[in-house]
């Protein structure tokens, strides 16, 4: 893994690379992370593969619900020649949830922004064919969102079989 | 035969005189037709939809549609606490549940910074390695009968019983077994274990060798799968491609070598690495692998050291049994564990391990709760999925059925 | 609250009495009339020929592989030499449903995937039966959240395997189970086996609210078969 | 001369009774249930949209039909060649000249690559 130090450096040139990037560096638990402003998602990529993050492993996206802004999209990268691993992680507030898509440049990102999309309602701009994937074309709502209620049925004992199984919402 | 493959963003049969304007020369004599090789299927490993568009027998334009197996696994698993959450995160990929217990609880040790004592890394290896050789079975299996080799069914399921008679001894259950825990492994291996153990790994490579004798000199199987539906490994990589199908492209990128965990740089073992990256090569590297497999279980179950087989931290562990009767404060700490769970520093981590089908990555962010506040599992067969597609374009349709066997995709882990 | 023990209305008699019945007809004096009638109704519901389709029928059954998730591995397994469901006849699993006629739903089913194992049970032949799988395709099992169907709610299920995933011993124990069913020789449940029909503790049928005590009506007419004791009597279970 | 056929009647009319048999007593005792969905095409359980106007490419028509030239012709080789000793050299000759014609076809359609599947 880029130690701090390595880290460091790294957002340093990314720094003078791509201007107003790099909002914040964290290294924890050993491994390095990169916290990135969204419109500049495209560059930073380019930049880590110009040294050496060639393969894009996964692209995740998650819901910070209590705290502004919303929702992460974490881009992990590795580096197969110096067995080096990095992520990228990006802020998207609710009412303006745009990143720009790097499905052109990364193919392998394409099913799993889709993914992104379908379950948290980040709209990735430039992606060739952003419909939902997991859940039904016609569902509304975005399921794994923090407030989304999780659904399911309440378990009928004696006392509240009379209840039947209304949904919990 | 090369023509160039048309994007057809409508998926409907077109009319043919719609079709003439669009295609100009195909118009007269081929009319393409969309079909469904849908989520009801035999060859489709699961419920994945292919909507498959074709020209006579020759296959133009391919999209997996995915979802029909959807739980939303990784919702219910933000919904309990950590250790309850195992078993739910164990039935994404069902084929290798011990890689999904194994990566989720790989994460959470590493947010809480758990140190994992030798033997139970030890024990994990054995179960991980068994694991992986019992899916590497199925794959052969349901491989097999989807060429049409029926008899390597019952050959592929009578040794994978063989391997679930061990999970059943040393857990209790044959699949979802839930052995792994946060800071070792459930139980010690019962007596009787070992031997069973290495009878397993005696018969083996020779029933490994039977399979070869049966497929590897079979006209048919070797005619449907060298030389069909190839991709090359900067192509896999772009795709994001890991695990086997990236070996048989001569790509030798394997975790357990490259970023050793859970102590398998002890091991000495070999990464069977293809040439041409076609489907032949697919199959032979996961039968190479099933012999490796084999060796690194006999390095670690005659290496077993002794000590614990899970960690002694009584705020994250379950205190044994009979201390419960002894001492009070073990049983404050079982109480406190059995009802809240044990909460997590806040952090965020993705812990990726090798598994039969590629790199499982398991995201975790933990908000300081005894909840996790996000489980993601970057799982290998939703990647490769996307490879299928340039992999297929232009082959036949029975190339798309042997190339869909040899990918190997588990559709628990592809929908979680 | 006084507990009411009386006869639930009409308790189906076991098939097993009735044909005893049937046979003590017999020994009686000579049949005419209605005691003719009812002799003939008692023994030609079971005449040969329905039971030689039955017999027929369930020992030839070809399941629908409608492997979903990871009850399919063990529904597969059941097919391998261990456990081998070619003893029974249904070895062969077809792949479309036109030449199948057990639906063995092993696995989760999703909401997206709902309609369309509805629509394969439809295309199915007659006579079909279904059995769910696994805990998820019964109850929702493990994942009891907005993504998971159990089978009930849109298909008429024989019989339930519990289980997650069930042994490929306890999906036969089940096939074995529909098998009886079909030849109209069911295993009752311990009630009627013991005959123990009517033995459910009921309190008046629906005018008291067993929890707050008050005037409520559930408006379904079903019987309430309430827990004698109000939660907060005891731990609970 | 009747006689020696009387086997090969009984064969066939013992067949086509056991077959009708089945289908009907299948379709006398079998329970029927007319549902909708049972009438409409089975495609993996989606409802199909494929229009049954749909005309197949051209090869399939081409190989059906080359196999049924090909086939005949072997039909008829079959009487020749159990009684050619009968017959004599004449029918020798002949059954030359039939198979040279057709042979002149084959390589024809050979040469068209007709053969290959496009």
């Amino acid at each position: 893994m880029p130690d701090a130090t390595g880290l460091e450096l790294l957002a340093a040139d990314l720094r003078e690379q791509v201007p107003d990037a790099v909002l914040d560096t964290e290294h924890f638990r050993g491994k390095a992370a990169l916290h990135v402003a969204p419109a500049s998602i495209g560059a930073v990529l380019e930049f880590l593969r110009g040294r050496g993050f060639t393969f894009l492993a996964s692209v995740h996206g998650l819901d910070y619900y209590p705290e502004e802004p919303r929702f992460g999209v974490q881009y992990e990268l590795l580096d197969m020649s110096a067995l080096d691993r990095i992520t990228v992680k990006l802020r998207v507030p609710l009412d303006d949830p745009h990143v720009p898509s790097v499905t052109p440049d990364w193919p392998t990102a394409d099913h799993q922004e889709r993914e992104i999309y379908d379950m948290f309602g980040v709209i990735f701009d430039g992606h060739p064919d952003l419909r939902r994937i997991l859940m039904p074309d016609d569902y509304e709502g975005h399921p794994q969102r923090r407030d989304f209620p999780v659904g399911g049925e309440p378990v009928l004992f004696t006392y509240n079989e009379a209840q039947g199984t209304q949904y919990t919402d | 035969m090369a023509t160039e493959t048309r994007h057809l963003d409508r998926t409907t049969t077109l009319e043919p005189t719609e079709r003439i304007e669009q295609h100009g020369d195909l118009a007269p004599e081929q009319e393409l037709l969309t079909l469904n090789m849908g989520p009801h299927h035999p060859a489709t490993h699961g419920v994945l939809r292919l909507l498959t568009t074709l020209e006579g027998e020759v296959v133009r334009d391919i999209k997996p549609i995915i979802g029909y197996v959807h739980t939303g696994i990784e919702k219910t698993a933000e919904d309990k606490s950590y250790w309850k959450a195992i078993p739910v995160v164990e039935r994404m990929d069902y084929l290798s549940y011990y890689f999904n217990a194994m990566a989720f609880c790989g994460a959470v040790e590493t947010l809480l910074g758990l140190e994992v004592p030798k033997r139970a890394q030890y024990l994990r290896v054995i179960h991980l390695e068994l694991n992986r050789i019992a899916s590497h079975l199925i794959f052969v299996a349901t491989g097999g009968l989807d060429l049409g080799a029926v008899s390597m069914f019952w050959y592929g399921w009578r040794e994978r019983d063989m391997i679930l008679d061990l999970f059943e001894q040393t857990s209790g259950q044959r699949m979802h077994t839930r052995y792994i825990q946060v800071g070792g492994v459930a139980e010690d291996v019962p007596r009787g274990w070992e031997q069973n153990l290495r009878k397993f790994i005696k018969a083996m490579p020779e029933r490994n060798q039977q399979y070869r004798a049966l497929l590897a000199k079979n006209e048919i199987a070797l005619s449907r799968l060298k030389g069909v539906c190839p991709l090359d490994a900067d192509e896999l990589l772009k795709y994001g491609v890991t695990g086997p199908l990236l070996r048989a492209a001569g790509n030798p990128w394997d975790l357990r070598k490259a970023m050793p965990y859970s102590s398998y740089e002890d091991f000495d073992f070999k990464i069977p690495v293809g040439t041409e990256g076609d489907n032949w090569d697919r199959f032979a590297v996961r039968l190479a692998e099933i012999d490796e497999s084999v060796k690194i279980i006999e390095q670690a179950i005659d290496g077993l050291p002794e000590g614990p087989h899970i960690a002694d931290d009584r705020k994250v562990v379950l205190p044994p049994r009979h201390e419960l009767a002894t001492s009070m404060e073990a049983l404050i700490h079982h109480f406190k564990l059995v009802t809240e769970g044990y909460r997590v520093p806040p952090g965020e981590v993705y812990y990726p391990i090798e598994g039969p089908r590629g790199e499982y990555g398991c995201f975790v962010r933990s908000d300081g709760s005894s909840k996790p506040a996000r489980v993601h599992m970057r799982d290998p067969s939703f990647v490769n999925l996307q490879a299928f597609a340039p992999m297929v374009k232009g082959a036949y349709i029975a190339d798309v059925i042997a190339t869909l066997a040899m990918l190997d995709p588990i559709l628990g882990g592809i929908d979680r | 609250m006084e507990i009411v023990r009386r006869e639930k209305a009409g308790s189906p008699e076991s098939l097993r009495i009735r044909r005893q019945r049937a046979q003590e007809l017999l020994r009686g004096p000579e049949l005419e009339g209605a005691a003719l009638e009812k002799y003939v109704t008692e023994r030609v519901m079971t005449t040969t020929l329905d039971r030689a389709l039955n017999w027929a029928r369930a020992n030839s059954m070809f399941p629908a592989t409608f492997g979903l998730a990871c009850c399919a591995i063990e529904m597969m397994a059941i097919v391998a030499s261990r456990v081998d469901s070619a003893r029974i006849g249904s070895e062969a699993f077809r792949a479309t449903p036109r030449q199948a006629d057990l639906m063995i739903i092993s696995g989760r089913v999703s909401i997206k995937m709902a309609p369309i194992v509805r629509r394969v049970y439809d295309q199915m032949l007659e006579p079909k039966w279904a059995i769910a799988m696994g805990a998820c395709s019964s109850s929702m099992g493990v994942f009891n959240n907005y993504a998971i169907v159990p089978a009930d709610k849109f298909m008429p299920v024989d019989v339930h395997v519990p289980g997650c995933p069930p042994r490929p011993e306890a999906l036969m124990h089940g096939i074995f189970k529909l098998r009886k069913k079909i030849m109209e020789d069911p295993d009752e449940g311990w009630r009627r086996r013991y005959e123990a029909i009517g033995t459910e503790e009921i309190v008046r049928r629906d005018d008291i609210d067993p929890l707050t005590d008050s005037e409520v009506g559930t408006g379904d007419g079903r019987d309430q078969a309430v827990n004698v004791f109000k939660p907060g009597d005891t731990a609970g279970a | 001369m009747l006689q020696s056929y009387l086997p090969a009647l009984v064969f066939v009319f013992l067949g086509v009774a056991i077959g009708a048999a089945f289908a009907y007593l299948g379709r006398l005792l079998g329970p029927r249930r007319a549902i909708a969905a049972k009438r409409e095409p089975y495609e993996c359980g989606l409802p199909s949209d494929v229009r049954s106007g749909f005309r197949f490419g051209i090869s399939f028509y081409l190989i059906a039909m080359l196999f049924i030239l090909f086939d005949i012709e072997v039909i008829f080789l079959y009487p020749v060649a159990v009684q050619l000793r009968a017959f004599g050299t004449f029918a020798l000759i002949e059954i030359g000249v039939f198979i040279a014609l057709l042979a002149v076809a084959f390589v024809y359609v050979w040469r068209r690559g007709a053969l290959e599947w496009r």
